[in-house]
């Protein structure tokens, strides 16, 4: 998965990571260490720029981030870019995912009666305000990808087609990708809906259908991820992720 | 304001009243104002409003477990790593606390507006996409006079209280923090009573700091907490580590409903942040140290 | 981005098109942008419209002297402890440029909402009791939609380009400013491209440095022009002081309308800014060097 | 008049003065020196908090300032400080000072057609932000000490009585003292008229009158004020001005 996100990232980007979000951190790594060498992207909770550390800290705001980070960028910084749309992607997740690439971090069911209350809305907003967006999860599952969000903290394609153009200003595209364990997605140019481009090694059309809580979309040339290379995973063991935190999710990574 | 503001946790928050509005530093796993909070839960202070930084933890989960919050603003409180945050969650779930749906921009632009006592916050369009105005009636919306367009717009934020934790703070309460950078001091701005949690009081004749590395400058602060590991079991950048088993010990309680057994441990056993720390014992806490001066 | 953004002032600002809005850097005496808009006046550019700081002064009267200025937000115009900006003064006599009536909360909060793009900024009383608003048509009033009352407004400011003098930056244009702290970071949050003139280049294998002590980030400068004494005659916090001598000589000759003098003899007489070091020869610029590292 | 003015100034206050500002800086120092240490201030221009540097420099951004500093004030913090009424006080001064001590830096004349250009209005909005405020001037003269301000750049008593809390935040004071080189004055309560209260020296009535382009009220009990005492020229001398930059302003220091 990291490395499936790093194979997407293009040179010369700036963009945002979550706080807890050692793939994607993981994958943009990986990414500048391989093709993208001015690809930069800032760490949530902490506003490290670009950390050189070998290892993935578990909270992102660890100390080690900062002191080995270019910049230290403030939070004012972060929302300030954030809402002038100065970053081009940002990775973000939910726990609802819908069709067209809705997020819902605040609770399912009712808001006033809530079966669960999530962790809150945090920087999902900000899907106004970024270039793109890539979605990632750790699982995926139908209760994850849902039909419709119960609660909208991240507009994605909003109800699809044109809908997301009315509302928000003309530079702040919709997500671009989704990345899960099972595949990569992207969204069909017309309808805005959810549709596999890409299966895992381990994974299957078929096993990502039954896995998703709505009719997928799949393009006519889904292809399956190879391996990673030998350098790729020695950059990883050696550059990244030395104590091997991304191991610990097996078949996420 | 007297020039010496150094003084205990527990005197430091001993005149936080009832139904007080607090503003609660910290990031994620970092810099909570732990000493602090242990005192307020101590104390047994009810009905107070909440307003934590974006990214909120730990403390926010005790002091509702400990039922002592009201109501509470949510952009995100977890337990980051470790995963919800179950005291927090189990409240709003059954109604028992008041939840201000918020988010990133919402406390940050709030409080920016608040550190200047501006009226309000006009936003471009991001909300207009999401549910939120829709639970959160102070999200609203006025004219734009350069444009004639209707803009959503948020609320200022102050707060009564601001409770921050420090590595090193002077005399005078010029406070030193290490780790996410500047939103600490405008939240601070935005308090009638700013109060520091320290690690460390800059010796007074130490010399001066370079004023780059002060990020709350002492004319605002009212009172100064010494509190060696004042942030334990969470980190403070540079000095110490968080202390994971202790936080995993948190969770795994907290998860079964059993937290009362965790306040009971660490924060009604003990009379003070001294007699915590020598709970802890040192062998313990200067394992977590870390060294970055 | 290009990893290595450093050049020279005359390259770094070759761009800037007639036409163009400027926010410029620079409080008082200090941290002028000499070398940039030196290298800006030599190319003859025309039309701008400038925001600099709410303390302009000597740059600010030489490109108004050299008629590159068509419109100015006024705040603060003047030679400090020299006095008047005379041709500043001159030009708003005779009505030869457009000033905008502002002042330290128009640019500093315009400036900030620019920063984060947000439409406008609201404010509580201040504008009421003075004559700002009968003579600048941008402060205007909304409604505040939480009291119901009419609240003054003043618009989001944003450049074309911001021009800021630096001590270190390194080749990614990771800045670092001493003096006047955090205004300048925000001025180049609100502009499309940002130049730096830097005195020195942080080498490319030099340990970073403290990351409390940048203050504009890499990845928002566009360009970095390596100008030792960029900043001559005016100072560069804690590497080397102002010329007064030189400053008096502007002074008294800007006073006597002679200002093209001056001009002609430090800015269009050599081809750059490595020129005009040598002309000021190494005597006079080490004689101002201040130790604070 | 460094003199007059730190008579006037309370213990634990905190307040500003603006850049260039010699004159208020050195009374608050010498303040600072004798009755009232725990009194703050903080220098326009640079940020400076409570510099210690025991010259008066030119130019208050110099960085002498910022490094002998207790604190360095961003720009941020100190418009949300004026903004948000923290400084107790403030000096302010202008080309133009009325009866009502309104302050005029923009310009004389017509706005349209200036006669002459000031420097700009800069803080002196935040007359309206101050707790309360005073206003010093090195020059007291006709042309100063107008009967109404050609042009309101910072709001004084307005046109006096109650004007001025029709407009703004109740928490908001007018101006407390006029500082001169001739005399000190307050504005007298109920007509929020300026006020004539204390005589330097080398100063009378008359001719603070003939100065003055308005008819000034007089006090019943103007005092004329004492010579300096030994341990105020000696402070002066030794902890607050050791280059002597006060005795270039002769008859005004």
């Amino acid at each position: 998965m990291a490395i499936s996100i790093s194979h997407e990232m293009a040179d010369g980007a700036f963009g945002s990571v979550g706080a807890a979000s050692h793939i994607p951190a993981a994958g943009l790594r990986l990414a500048q260490l391989t093709h993208a060498p001015n690809l930069s992207f800032f760490c949530g909770g902490s506003g490290a720029m670009n950390p050189k550390i070998q290892r993935l800290t578990e909270s992102s705001a660890d100390y080690r981030n900062l002191v080995t980070s270019e910049y230290h960028f403030s939070l004012d910084d972060v929302v300030d870019f954030e809402t002038a749309m100065r970053f081009d992607f940002a990775f973000l997740g939910g726990m609802q995912i819908d069709k067209h690439g809705n997020l819902n971090m605040a609770m399912i069911g009712d808001w006033d009666k809530p079966k669960v209350r999530g962790p809150g809305t945090i920087g999902l907003i900000f899907l106004g305000g970024f270039k793109t967006s890539y979605i990632y999860t750790q699982h995926h599952t139908p209760k994850i990808f849902v039909d419709k969000v119960d609660f909208i903290s991240g507009a994605g394609w909003l109800d699809g087609g044109d809908a997301r153009s009315k509302v928000f200003r003309p530079e702040s595209d919709g997500p671009r990708r989704v990345f899960t364990p099972l595949g990569v997605f992207d969204f069909e140019p017309e309808s805005k809906r959810m549709r596999l481009i890409k299966v895992h090694p381990w994974s299957s059309i078929e096993k990502i259908q039954a896995a998703t809580g709505f009719e997928l979309l799949i393009a006519d040339d889904v292809q399956t991820v190879g391996a990673p290379s030998d350098e790729e995973l020695t950059l990883l063991r050696t550059q990244v992720d030395r104590d091997g935190v991304l191991r610990r999710y097996p078949s996420v990574a | 304001m007297s020039a010496n503001k150094v003084t205990t946790p527990e005197e430091a928050v001993a005149g936080i009243p009832d139904g007080a509005t607090i503003a609660l530093g910290g990031v994620h796993s970092h810099n909570g104002p732990m000493a602090l909070v242990n005192a307020l839960i101590r104390r047994g202070v009810k009905d107070l409003e909440l307003i934590p930084t974006p990214s909120a933890g730990p403390p926010v989960d005790m002091l509702i477990a400990a039922g002592c919050v009201r109501r509470l603003h949510v952009s995100y409180v977890g337990l980051e790593f470790l995963g919800m945050a179950p005291n927090y969650r189990r409240a709003a779930e059954s109604r028992s606390i008041e939840i201000v749906e918020a988010d990133e921009a919402y406390i940050v632009y709030g409080f920016r507006a608040g550190a200047s006592r501006l009226p309000f916050l006009p936003l471009p369009a991001l909300y207009e996409g999401t549910d939120l105005p829709k639970v959160n009636k102070d999200i609203r919306s006025t004219t734009d006079p350069y444009t004639g367009k209707t803009v959503t717009t948020i609320p200022a934020l102050r707060a009564d209280y601001g409770l921050f934790h420090a590595q090193v703070t002077d005399r005078k309460g010029n406070t030193q923090i290490f780790g996410q950078r500047r939103f600490e001091d405008v939240m601070a701005k935005a308090c009638e009573h700013v109060i520091i949690s320290s690690d460390e009081i800059l010796d007074e004749y130490a010399p001066a700091p370079d004023p780059r590395l002060v990020s709350i400058p002492g004319a605002i602060v009212d009172s100064v907490a010494h509190a060696p590991y004042g942030s334990h079991p969470l980190s403070s950048p540079g000095h110490y580590a968080y202390d994971r088993e202790q936080l995993v010990e948190y969770r795994d309680l907290a998860a079964q409903d059993r937290t009362k057994e965790y306040l009971e441990k660490y924060v009604f056993s003990v009379n003070d942040h001294q007699e915590y720390l020598d709970k802890l014992g040192a062998r313990r806490l200067l394992g977590l140290q870390q060294t970055f001066r």
